[in-house]
């Protein structure tokens, strides 16, 4: 008799350190799918898992070991029940259970499932049989299509409600400023309204092309530069000036070229 | 260059302007027509005099240099209706620097560029063309004594010797006025009494930095010197 | 009977203290992997804030939790015997395997060396101590009582006071211009340049100068990551020579009474480096000596000499 | 003294025949801020750019139909970096299977006194603008997002006046001629950029 029981207790006390394992990693696992899902990999995730399964044989190893006595024929009898907060309890179950009462002993004690669920248990697996295989396969496969057909238009849906709205909502870029920004870094088109007028002359329609255009201003071009030849100098002091951190100091005779070139009738007006 | 932007990677310009560098006190003169030589000698012949006594001073060789020029007219096309005079334009390459190209104008302002400008000058062919046979180069022995470095040439234009080139450098001294007599000094050591008047460098500019472009100038001066004076292989003009 | 008993007692101490040592460690790494972590996984920053916040908190305590319990079980462990020469480590030589790990007699060697070294440096100090280095020669009359009292207090003058000497004396020489900083607490480093002929990087202790540089007007002063570069010296060997003179005008002029005085006097000296390759020797009236300008500078009369030329 | 160089070769040459590919849009104000985020997440990992630079075109005219340009930039926000001074070269649109604009250019960096040896040489200012934006690099693609800025008073950077209410968008490449790969991977990297900028090719002669 005695030894029975010691028996007992050491396959009770093998059988809580696996169980305690098992939740162990159980916890560890939940612990890491709640806060580290976002840098989780693949292999990690089967990684606990072969441990779950691992633990899991053992403890069906533990149970099945000859030397364990059939636990199955032991008989556990609430002797006390207690609607009063029970601190031990509270602290075996860490936590879970704070009160040994009438409410939670069913719950806790039970080795069975309710006689209700039982029974709509056997209803099921009945039904089931009596389904064929080919049968069962199509079924299955039915439902697969439902989902996927499913899937696809709502994600349809999403990707043209989000564009559609994008593009409704907020206009993110104007043709119009794009060729006038191409133009302006290729030619300097729309940049030069101090700049003798020249070389404004690609803005106007109906020129054959930039050289004969270049070449045919180049005349007047000449003329100005000839007319003030030291114009180009002081332009370039003003330049440096300017990267000293001072202002620069415009000439006079640039002066005089603006207001030739604003009043030059083929200034180009900006669009 | 991958990038364009001036806030990236750019090739060396010459040297950054906080390396310890080369940047001071160059002169170069024309040794061959100053130099005592007897008559007959030749200029290979000078230049290893010149190393000799370099070599008692004390001086140690240190490698070898390399200075070429390329001479491009405006072309003809360019003329006339800009109504401006042929300028000739020089582009130049210093072993010295062996990522920079130095663009110059006589008495003009002297560019400064990494050697994507030699790619440049392909393209402007049709406006700068280099002139036929104009090239001229010096290439030599550079030899270091204390905190000089001196650096002595052969002047070839095609296939001849044209002439001598000296080149002493002071590094730590960075305004060239201040270490003229100095140098002075230096160059009677090894040239005996026949040195050079002062290049223009040294007087006309007080207290500006002396900086690469500044020895190429010099080295532009000497080689226009030396494709005016006819072509005498040997030492000849006393 | 008991002994075997508390042996007993011991051993599982031992066993349940290793594992509270484990434990702790691994609540240690978890505050790490915490903090590692960072905020985050929560919607409002504040929400981050507050559980990043409890959850630092939960593993503070657990870290505390686990200390405790290792504390209270040290104390079960019991001591150690102490009566060993070299304690603890005196156990090391009743490691059986000696001839692979010959710590015990390694550790005996280098307690040994380390004796003697104390030993001499005891000797050297004693020596040294007899034959005190003085900062210049004219301070040997001065009577050895005064300079102790006397370098307090020009060791803990207030910054300001040093920033005041200074500007004053940069505003003296107007080709001479001098930038101070204080990368490392309150002493100053001074950066001189000096026309466009040098610079010198000089560093102070209070107004007191420590060490000169002497560098070209090309030449980088500063190290990689921006800082005045103090130990380098120069490329060229005229300005290593003027490095040279420049200690030793550190070393004359001392007064330690006016220290104001004395870095004021270096300066004068120093500004008369600005004709460094302009003025010929005062004795061979030469330029050049072993391909060297004059680079010594007479303390009185600020005259140019050859290093070998000066009397 | 630093370690002479010990080449006899002279020294000439330079990266001959790159070319640039390019792909051009823009964006209005508003949106950059979100085209910024996508360009962050989608370029190289690094700290984000900006740059303000002042850029000047010359003219070269000869006798030749059409007038030689070369652009001459410099940092304003950077001061000590080099001036660069850019050739570019005709645009070739090309056929469809290229999916980028592709030009001929010549970078060059220099030192400060490009504009005068430019006006040496017989250049001639013809305009001048300021542009100020956001640079980002994917392997060798770059990717500039920057405002154009209209400079008033000539010579004075201090006074400019946007262009336009959107940002220029250019995704550039330079490569060695011949290398129409990369125009593959620069179509990619604009697809990515949809709805948001639509990059194209652009004939800049269409808009003259």
């Amino acid at each position: 008799m005695q030894r029975e029981e010691k028996q007992l207790e050491a396959s009770l006390d093998a059988l809580l350190s696996q169980a305690a394992d098992l939740k162990n990693s159980l916890g560890s696992f939940i612990y890491k799918l709640e806060n580290e899902y976002d840098r989780l990999t693949w292999p990690s995730v089967l990684d606990s898992f072969a441990l779950l399964s691992g633990q899991l044989n053992t403890l069906n190893k533990v149970l099945k070991h000859e030397k364990t006595p059939l636990f199955r024929n032991q008989v556990i009898i609430p002797l006390v029940l207690s609607p009063d907060r029970d601190e031990d309890l509270m602290r075996q179950t860490e936590g879970r259970v704070p009160v040994f009462s009438h409410e939670v002993v069913p719950d806790h004690l039970r080795t069975k499932p309710d006689p209700e669920v039982e029974e709509q248990e056997k209803q099921l697996t009945t039904d089931a049989a009596r389904i064929g295989a080919d049968a069962a396969q199509k079924q299955i496969q039915n439902l697969n299509k439902m989902c996927s057909n499913l899937l696809e238009k709502i994600s349809k849906e999403e990707r043209e409600s989000e564009s559609g709205g994008l593009r409704s909502n907020k206009q993110t870029f104007n043709p119009a400023d794009t060729n006038a920004l191409v133009a302006a870094v290729a030619f300097g088109k729309g940049l030069s309204n101090w700049r003798p007028s020249g070389s404004s002359g690609p803005g106007q329609p109906g020129q054959p092309g930039a050289g004969t255009i270049l070449a045919g201003t180049s005349g007047l071009q000449q003329v100005q530069m000839a007319g003030t030849p030291s114009q180009q100098q002081p332009m370039l002091s003003g330049v440096q000036m300017a990267q000293a951190g001072q202002p620069g100091k415009m000439p006079s005779g640039i002066k005089t070229n603006i207001k030739s070139a604003s009043m030059h009738p083929y200034q180009r007006t900006l669009d | 260059m991958e990038m364009f932007r001036s806030n990236t990677v750019w090739y060396i310009i010459c040297q950054p302007p906080t390396a310890c560098g080369y940047s001071t006190g160059q002169l170069r003169f024309r040794g061959v027509s100053q130099m005592p030589v007897a008559e007959g000698k030749s200029v290979q012949q000078t230049v290893e005099l010149l190393t000799r006594k370099l070599e008692v001073l004390g001086a140690e060789k240190q490698g070898t240099f390399c200075v070429d020029c390329e001479t491009y007219h405006t072309a003809a096309s360019t003329l006339g209706s800009q109504g401006q005079a042929g300028k000739l334009m020089y582009v130049m390459h210093n072993s010295e620097y062996p990522l920079s190209c130095f663009a110059l104008f006589e008495n003009g302002p002297c560019l400064t560029a990494d050697t994507n400008f030699d790619v440049l000058m392909v393209k402007l062919k049709g406006f700068f063309q280099s002139a036929k046979a104009s090239k001229i180069e010096t290439r030599g022995t550079r030899y270091q004594y204390c905190d000089f470095l001196v650096k002595v040439g052969t002047v070839t234009m095609g296939p001849s010797a044209r002439g001598i080139s000296v080149e002493v450098e002071y590094g730590p001294c960075v305004v060239a006025s201040d270490c003229w007599s100095l140098l002075l000094e230096f160059l009677q050591s090894f040239l005996g009494s026949h040195t050079p008047g002062a290049p223009a460098v040294f007087g006309n500019r007080h207290d500006t930095v002396y900086g690469p472009a500044d020895t190429m100038v010099q080295y532009m001066e000497l080689f226009n010197k030396i494709r005016k004076q006819p072509q005498v292989p040997v030492a000849g003009i006393r | 009977m008991a002994d075997v008993l508390s042996v007993g007692v011991n051993l599982e101490a031992f066993a349940q203290a290793i594992s509270a040592i484990q434990a702790l460690r691994s609540s240690v790494s978890r505050v790490f992997d915490c903090l590692k972590d960072g905020m985050r996984n929560k919607e409002t920053l504040e929400g981050r804030e507050k559980a990043f916040i409890a959850h630092f908190q939960d593993n503070l305590h657990s870290v505390n939790r686990d200390l405790n319990e290792l504390e209270r079980l040290s104390n079960l462990v019991g001591k150690p015997s102490e009566n060993h020469p070299l304690h603890n480590s005196g156990l090391l030589s009743l490691d059986p395997v000696q001839d692979k790990t010959p710590l015990y007699s390694q550790l005996l060697q280098a307690y040994k060396w380390s004796n003697k070294l104390q030993y001499h440096a005891g000797l050297a100090s004693g020596l040294l101590n007899q034959q005190s280095l003085k900062r210049s020669a004219n301070q040997m009359g001065v009577s050895a009582k005064r300079r102790p009292k006397a370098q307090p207090t020009t060791l803990v003058l207030p910054p300001q006071y040093v920033d005041d000497v200074i500007s004053r004396i940069d505003r003296m020489f107007p080709e001479m211009s001098i930038h101070l900083s204080r990368p490392n607490g309150t002493s100053a480093m001074l950066l001189v340049t000096l026309g466009k002929v040098l610079k010198v990087i000089v560093v102070m202790r209070s107004l007191f100068i420590d060490r000169t540089i002497v560098k070209g007007y090309n030449e980088n002063v500063y190290t990689e990551d921006g800082k005045l570069d103090i130990w380098s010296k120069s490329n060229y060997q005229v300005f290593q020579k003027v490095t040279d003179h420049a200690t030793t005008a550190l070393l004359h002029y001392q007064l330690p009474q006016m220290p104001d005085v004395v870095v004021r006097s270096f300066m004068t000296w120093l500004r008369s480096y600005i004709k460094l390759f302009q003025a010929p020797c005062q004795r061979c009236g030469k330029f050049l000596q072993d391909g060297l300008p004059p680079t010594w500078r007479d303390f009185r009369t600020l005259e140019a000499f050859h290093d070998t030329c000066r009397q | 003294m630093e370690a002479p160089p010990v080449t006899m070769m002279p020294v000439t040459g330079g990266t001959i025949n790159m070319m640039e590919y390019l792909l051009q849009g823009s964006v209005l104000d508003h949106s950059l801020e979100s085209l910024i985020h996508r360009l962050r997440g989608l370029c190289d990992n690094m700290e984000p750019e900006t740059f303000l630079d002042h850029e000047i075109v010359f003219l070269l005219k000869g006798q030749q139909a059409s007038p030689f340009v070369l652009r001459a930039r410099r940092s304003m926000d950077r001061t000590g970096a080099p001036w660069h001074l850019r050739y570019l070269g005709q645009p070739e649109m090309g056929d469809k299977n290229r999916h980028a604009l592709v030009r001929n250019c010549v970078d060059i960096a220099t030192s400060e006194n490009l504009t005068d040896f430019l006006m040496e040489m017989g250049f001639r200012m013809d305009h001048e603008f300021v542009t100020k934006g956001h640079l980002f690099r994917k392997g060798i693609m770059k990717i500039t997002v920057y405002k154009i800025f209209r400079i008033l008073v000539p010579g004075n950077t201090d006074s400019t006046e946007a262009l336009s209410l959107s940002y220029l968008v250019e995704l550039s490449v330079v490569a060695p001629a011949g290398q129409d790969m990369v125009s593959d991977d620069m179509r990619n990297f604009a697809e990515q950029l949809k709805p948001l900028v639509h990059l194209e090719k652009i004939d800049p002669k269409r808009l003259m």
